[in-house]
């Protein structure tokens, strides 16, 4: 029985949740092209046809694009049909990444972001054929600033990042009104890359301040970090590690008594949302990432949304323009003179400040259930797994859980490891990346998404991998076996890098070739 | 609520696991008195019948009905079903950033595929997977130029977008780089004469767009010869991609800012769009954003992955080539969907259909008397046109005629106060273009 | 390396169009239920609320369905995404179903079929307010009567089943209103099995013609069946085995002289679009399949719509209503004497016609080259495979070639072995069920929806299983051997059927259970 | 042409590799005289652009804009986005009927769901896989209950939707089956007392229907117990499964013939639309239609086939239970996924709702001086309402105020022509049903 061995190994008695099932092939769509084929065509010309040659001259005429693809609608559909079946996502399962919020996308938020009178409108048109558009930024708004607690917002950033810069350019031009930008931001050694990355071209310093033992800001040494060249703190609550930074209002407290001002990354409020406001406790200026938080999808990497939420003190300098109502009437206020200027073109990805109120209306104040549900599905995957994996910092957890491969390693068992073993298991990956003060982590939220039968099913496939890491580790080192592709080189690819398909590199390209993704190439 | 799939006996089951006596006790880290005691004052909860019932009321409150004459960067063009389709596979839409190859290989391919459609469209030899839209591809495209040449100092057209610039000003303020504009003549192209070879030496780049804000098309040689000349980069901005399609590529140029919504994106009040930078290969280890390469697994399958993160803030931290994190996936995806729908004739095609519309538009406005037409460079699909009268008062006088008039200069440049920036694109029916100049003419004679 | 070897299994080096890939595994909806999950909610009641119980009283009042499912809005996504990515489609590859005619559904079609103004419209609404409804059928009507040459149509049957039991009873009220009914219809044993089940509807006895040596029908010996109890000749053309009745004008000849009818199957209209038209060969009535030749999907088995177009001698009978237009103005006329009636209820599939519609404006005349193309691949895939596949028929084939597992058989493998092999290789399987003239058909229709490109990958892999049919027969006799469950026990399924879940039959659902389809339940 | 993935170069290729001279050469076996020399006369070929332009016009000469009141079979209800999305998925979408089950485990599942779903929704014991619709679903619930019975005589309620009668009548009349109808009392109920015994043990089933046509609710105990005394079966037809929500499953009836369109169906102008038969085990291998069934692997593995196909016309032909062989998988998946977002709460609550609001439309009706409801039985969301006035000219009047009144009875009952059949769901705003009131009001008092 041929068949049933052939599936054995692929389907180790301990893998419920997936087996392997036959999957398309396809090639580059360049190596499809035919000339002459088309996948589009077009109304007729309603007006004299112009000849581009002529019409633009030797100076300016193209002749045509090298090496564009030429394909069939049908091609198409079918292309990206099968790209498509080689992707893991929300849609089929847990995406426990920790720091990434990873749950459900609303379909109804694809449905209305797509209305025609919405998706159709152009950002330069008048306010007064608007007005649609202006009241959905204006209500997302009062509702961003009633879940966090400030007292305006802009919606401008469109991404976490973003959010970041725009806060810190606040912090700064408010600083400067009172007559010194300073020099310094701090932030903790447990931080997002993008904080850091910001800070330089907000034009200040970083300076790290160590996580004590508990992964938390160590409120004595905490003082005498905060001098006078300090213009503010950015930490990130819950931290990196899903801990509530405990003394978080004594630090403000603190940072506010030597004239620095609490940036908060927001990144982390599906912990909070609901539960407790940034704004009551401290925090002078905060971004959310609404395509964490608020739903909106990833789409493989974007695009995003990171409004910025500040305390009166920093609104005169928001960036332009900003969104405003006078008696029913919405506007884009441009007239700002202490702003900062502009961060991005137009007013932002209105399309996902859309979703994400799509979202905020779907909850209502019920927001706080998705919280804890969230927060609870967190403490369950710990407590069934602290007992096999080794829990660094043993704080209580908000909504995500942060063990490290610390026992694993024992025996060349590493976080990356566990990660790619997981993939045989029918899960996507937990984050591997970071933070920097958990060496081999394995950053684990599940967000308030999963059912309990999904969690259960995790941690059955964690522990049974802590088991193989044991019993067999090559098995865990060499995963995943299940997929189309194994473990692949990325040194090589950074060594000689292949950025794009050329024509040179693919010339014996037949049918045959299109199918390189299965025949070795060697 | 029908997002949360629990029951309340599961919630009370995976409380009693986790030995706590209840939900608040796993918030208990949260001191007290922050600790919210009342519901929050939102709107909702809603089904999803009354959500879509709200965004269908704001879509009545918009220009449905109106016909829009309006370029300046966001375009209306064809957008195919297939590719709508396609994007709303959850396999797309509801995946993470690729980090984990074996399980992201769909959009790593499509990156790589977008990536080649970007650098065959722009000339250049390599693309990045996506920036935020043009103005941040714009603004980050200065920045890897100072790293490049270490120099702290920008020569910007004027006839670059506006908000552009803005976007580059609030960036540049802190970072220590100087940002010098000049000016153009009038055929609406630069005026190359009015930089001085000492400035130039001094600049990590010139900074152009073509077609230009005006619409007109710069002659990129020249500015490049000038700019290498004195060890300067040229910087070439395009807002309108499809241009390419009969328009000689930027090849002069050293890095190219792309904002690519002209292909498939739509304009959605200003976002999501798609930012991209293309370089010449040599440049590629101080491009900002990520990058897909193809490599191989242990058995020798080809496949793709994220590559040369070094250059990314999650590796790299405070020294990393830019903050960008989130990019616009979902929408380069879009994008390469399109590009691969138009295909090589299809480009072409929909790119002279445009040239065709504009120069009918043109000529619709010259007969117009008391409209002229005050730039003579050549155009493609939007130019600008000067009124006998203030913007302001043609423009409310179209909206009642349920037109949305040319883009008022003076918004941007407070001189140019009689003249408006018209754009048609291969969706402006020729009978609007007819209604638009019979509008005009009844205004500017009244 | 243990996953090189996991995945040679699968990917055997001559399969090059498919590999294999993780895949979710996924229980009933039943057993994911949990009381207490909502999957929808509603807006509130804005009248009174009425309590079921006292409203309806214990004579009519019901509890609830009992066992029905509960389960919120992300599990029923993630379930059937999960289900779907098991299924095999168009959208994935080539579909060569035989007599089928799986060809690409174009998306625009489904995007119309959606607009509001059309999926709305209830069909009992006053014409007035039908107009755009009823001109779509129109318009519709007018270009399959240009296609088939006939004279009039209904668009009443939705099914090409139906189609044929709408023109039998044509033929019978026709035949009636000269005084004699008849008693037979006359059917070669080529047909599809649709065709006798409905001649017994229709109140008519089937007689079986015999093919000739060529698959065709003897005009000789036809001239003794067309006797006075004949009513018609019910033909298939071009046949199941993808051949052209070479005789088609003369048979309808005889049969006119001697009273009968021509009725003509237009199952396999995909092979004579734009070419020749079954009104001018002398059909008299004649139905198609929608849902095959005008491209609309087969969603896993319907809907379709099967659409009767007839001579003028067969219009008074047609079924109510029928869609007319004056000035103008389109209606539907029910005011019609001599109908045979209703054959369903309302005004047909009309999201099929629609879609069947913009299908037809997409090619205009161009059609044409649609049928050349679905004839040129079928002949393509006939040259490249007939020294390895037996040809029991070696007429020329049109839109489908027709082999026989004769070769094959020697070795032990039948047209099924080598039908779920294909599978392996990245393909649907052709279609094995009939005609009854050929012992272990592979019956294949590439259609014009494939490019060279997947009909070489076609024709490579048909060539490596009849290879492996003579190396390793054992290995294409336990195929397929890349899918998720191997070949089921359909005898077992049949002997004692399992045709729903119940709660006793799964009482030991637990999460595990969930997974049920990959782990052994024995 | 974007459809065909051929250019003019391969398709030389192939013809070359066949060895045909010409792509006519393979058309020879058609008689020359019969083959096409010109083009044909269609419209088109048209970009989907183009096609779309087509649709959205004909859309406008709707009734969109217009309240509708009507039912009789046909009803509109909330539908989710989520059904939609999923439905669309090309893994449904373009699939073909399941034989090949490796490869078809996704619509297996989902039909085998919707049996079970279909099963527990009227209390029977199994379900099939989907009929054309109501109307052939219950035409061949006949034929069934013929076979079943070896009798050839069948009793019909004039209750039963008329136009679903017009369908057994043209299938029963060659088939040698006679239909006699019985009628109904002034509850709107059948009329049992005017089925003679004698009637009924010559009889192969008892037809009703439930909510009947006039929208009242059929007490099935009496006639299933009368009909199974003579030997016959009772066949129960239902329209508007929505009130299984709330109303006891017709558990006495032998056979059930459901239309399911409510079920997230949209109406469509009429179809496609989704029937079902549902009926005891012991009947099932008389039953008609398509069947999914649970089974094994050689492994061990459950999976689903399609099974029991001895009863259909691809293996018995002549002797098949009937000729259907494509019925409406596509919309039993709609209905499935829609049953599954309702579940047992919502499709519980969203009866009740329809419920509340049929009752507050009867009360604003008998509100209305000279309006009466002649039908005195139980009603779940539509109900008839009689007027002192022809309902055509009630009608046309409410046509102007964009209201598309109850349905004329007289269309069906010449003797009922004063008489409408009104029908309101979770869907008419309450507001809608007092514009209806007021507008009434208004006519009849003119
Ligand atoms: C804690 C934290 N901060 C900041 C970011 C950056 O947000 P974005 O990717 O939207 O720029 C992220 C997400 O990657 C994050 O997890
Ligand atoms: C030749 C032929 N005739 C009739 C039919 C029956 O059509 P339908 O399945 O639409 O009832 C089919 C399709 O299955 C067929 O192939």
């Amino acid at each position: 029985m041929k068949d049933k061995s052939a599936r054995a190994e692929t389907e180790a008695p301990g893998i419920k949740k997936a087996g392997r099932h036959v999957s398309q092939n396809e090639g580059l769509i360049f190596e499809k092209s035919v000339t002459g084929k088309r996948g589009i065509e077009f109304p007729p010309l309603d007006v004299p046809a112009l000849d581009p040659a002529t019409a633009l001259g030797a100076e300016f005429a193209r002749g045509g694009v090298e090496g564009f693809p030429e394909v069939s609608e049908i091609e198409v559909i079918r292309h990206f049909t099968r790209l498509s079946t080689w992707n893991y996502a929300i849609d089929l399962g847990m995406y426990p990444l920790g720091s990434c919020t990873m749950k459900y996308n609303p379909r109804v938020n694809e449905f209305v972001a797509r209305l025609e009178g919405l998706a159709t409108e152009h950002p330069l048109q008048p306010d007064k054929v608007s007005q649609g558009c202006l009241r959905i930024l204006h209500d997302l708004q009062k509702c961003l600033l009633e879940i966090t607690g400030m007292d305006a917002a802009s919606l401008e950033p469109v991404a976490g990042a973003q959010g970041e810069l725009t806060g810190l350019l606040l912090i700064r031009a408010y600083l400067e009104s009172k007559g010194n930008a300073r020099r310094k931001i701090l932030i903790p050694d447990s931080a997002h890359g993008t904080n850091p990355a910001s800070v330089i071209i907000a034009g200040y310093e970083v300076e790290n301040i160590k996580s004590n033992a508990r992964g938390q800001i160590d409120i004595e040494n905490f003082r005498q970090f905060v001098t006078e060249d300090v213009a503010a703190l950015m930490i990130t609550n819950p931290s990196t590690i899903g801990v509530y930074e405990e003394n978080i209002a004594e630090i403000a407290e603190i940072l506010h008594s030597r004239g620095a001002l609490l940036y908060m990354d927001g990144a982390n409020m599906n912990a909070l949302a609901g539960i407790t406001r940034p704004g009551d406790f401290g925090v002078d200026v905060m971004h959310l990432n609404l395509h964490k938080t608020f739903s909106t999808p990833h789409g493989g990497g974007g695009p995003g949304a990171g409004p910025v939420m500040v305390k009166k003190i920093l609104e005169p300098f928001l960036p332009v323009p900003v969104v405003t109502e006078k008696n029913g009437e919405f506007a884009l206020d441009f007239n700002r003179p202490k702003s900062i200027g502009r961060v991005r073109a137009y007013c932002g990805n209105f399309g996902v400040l859309l979703r994400a109120l799509a979202y905020t209306l779907a909850y209502g104040p019920g927001i706080r259930q998705a919280t804890e549900d969230a927060v609870l599905n967190a403490n369950y995957i710990r407590k069934h797994l602290e007992d096999v994996y080794d829990l660094p910092y043993n704080l209580p957890s908000m909504h995500e859980v942060v063990f490290s491969d610390a026992r694993q390693k024992r025996h060349g068992v590493n976080t990356m490891d566990i990660a790619k073993r997981l993939i045989d298991y029918g899960f996507h990956p937990y984050t591997t990346a970071f933070p920097l003060i958990v060496s081999g982590a394995l950053m684990i939220e599940p967000t308030e998404s999963e059912s309990k039968e999904e969690c259960d099913l995790f941690i059955e496939a964690m522990r049974s991998i802590a088991a193989e890491a044991e019993t067999n580790p090559e098995l865990v080192k060499t995963a995943p076996h299940a997929t189309r592709v194994g473990r692949l080189d990325e040194v090589a690819a950074a060594r000689k890098p292949i950025l794009r398909w050329k024509p040179r590199q693919h010339l014996d390209s037949t049918p045959h070739k299109v199918t390189a993704t299965a025949v070795p190439t060697a | 609520m029908r997002y949360l799939p629990k029951s309340q006996s599961e919630r009370q089951e995976m409380l009693d696991a986790v030995g706590a006596k209840s939900i608040e006790a796993l918030f208990e880290t949260i001191p007290a008195k922050y600790r919210l005691r009342e519901a929050l004052k939102l709107p909702g909860p809603l089904s999803e019948m009354e959500i879509i019932d709200y965004f269908k009321a704001r879509a009545e409150e918009t220009s449905r009905g109106y016909t829009s004459f309006l370029g300046a960067g966001v375009y209306q063009h064809v957008r195919s079903v297939v590719t709508d389709a396609l994007v709303q596979r959850g396999e797309f839409l509801t995946s993470y950033t690729p980090y984990q190859a074996e399980i992201s290989q769909g959009t790593l391919q499509a990156i790589f595929e977008f990536q080649t459609l970007m650098a065959q469209l722009t000339g250049q030899e390599v693309a990045n997977a996506s920036m935020y839209d043009g103005s941040t591809a714009l603004t980050e495209s200065v920045l890897m130029a100072e790293r490049l040449t270490q120099r702290h100092r920008v020569l910007v057209a004027r006839t670059v977008h506006p908000e552009y610039r803005q976007v580059l000003a609030t960036y540049a303020k802190h970072l220590g780089i100087e940002v010098e504009e000049f000016g153009f003549t009038a055929s609406g192209q630069i005026d190359l004469a009015s930089i001085r070879a000492d400035a130039l030496a001094e600049s990590a780049a010139v900074v152009v767009q073509s077609p230009n804000f005006f619409g007109v098309l710069e002659a990129l040689g020249p500015v490049a010869e000038a700019a290498h000349a004195q060890g300067a980069l040229l910087i070439n901005c395009i807002t309108e991609p499809l241009s390419l399609g009969v328009v000689r590529p930027p090849e002069a140029a050293d890095i190219v800012a792309l904002e690519a919504q002209s292909f498939g994106v739509p304009s959605s009040y200003g976002g999501p769009y798609v930012g991209v930078i293309a370089t010449r290969d040599k440049f590629v280890r101080q491009m900002p954003g990520r990058l897909a390469g193809e490599t191989t697994d242990a058995a020798g399958r080809r496949g793709f992955c994220l590559t040369l993160a070094t250059r990314e803030q999650h590796i790299r931290r405070e020294k990393a080539t830019s903050n960008i994190c989130t990019n616009e996936a979902l929408y380069a995806l879009v994008v390469t969907i399109h590009l691969c729908l138009l295909g090589k004739e299809g480009l072409r095609e929909l790119a002279a259909q445009n040239l065709a519309k504009a120069r009918f538009a043109q000529e619709a406005m010259k007969a117009i008397p008391g409209v002229t037409l005050p730039f003579s460079g050549k155009i493609f699909n939007e130019f600008v046109v000067e009124f006998p009268r203030p913007m302001k008062h043609i423009n409310e006088r179209l909206l009642a005629e349920k037109i949305i008039g040319p883009l008022a200069l003076d918004r941007y440049y407070p001189e140019q106060n009689n003249r408006g920036l018209l754009c048609v694109t291969e969706v402006t029916p020729r009978a609007e273009i007819e209604r638009l100049a019979a509008a005009i003419r009844k205004i500017v004679a009244a």
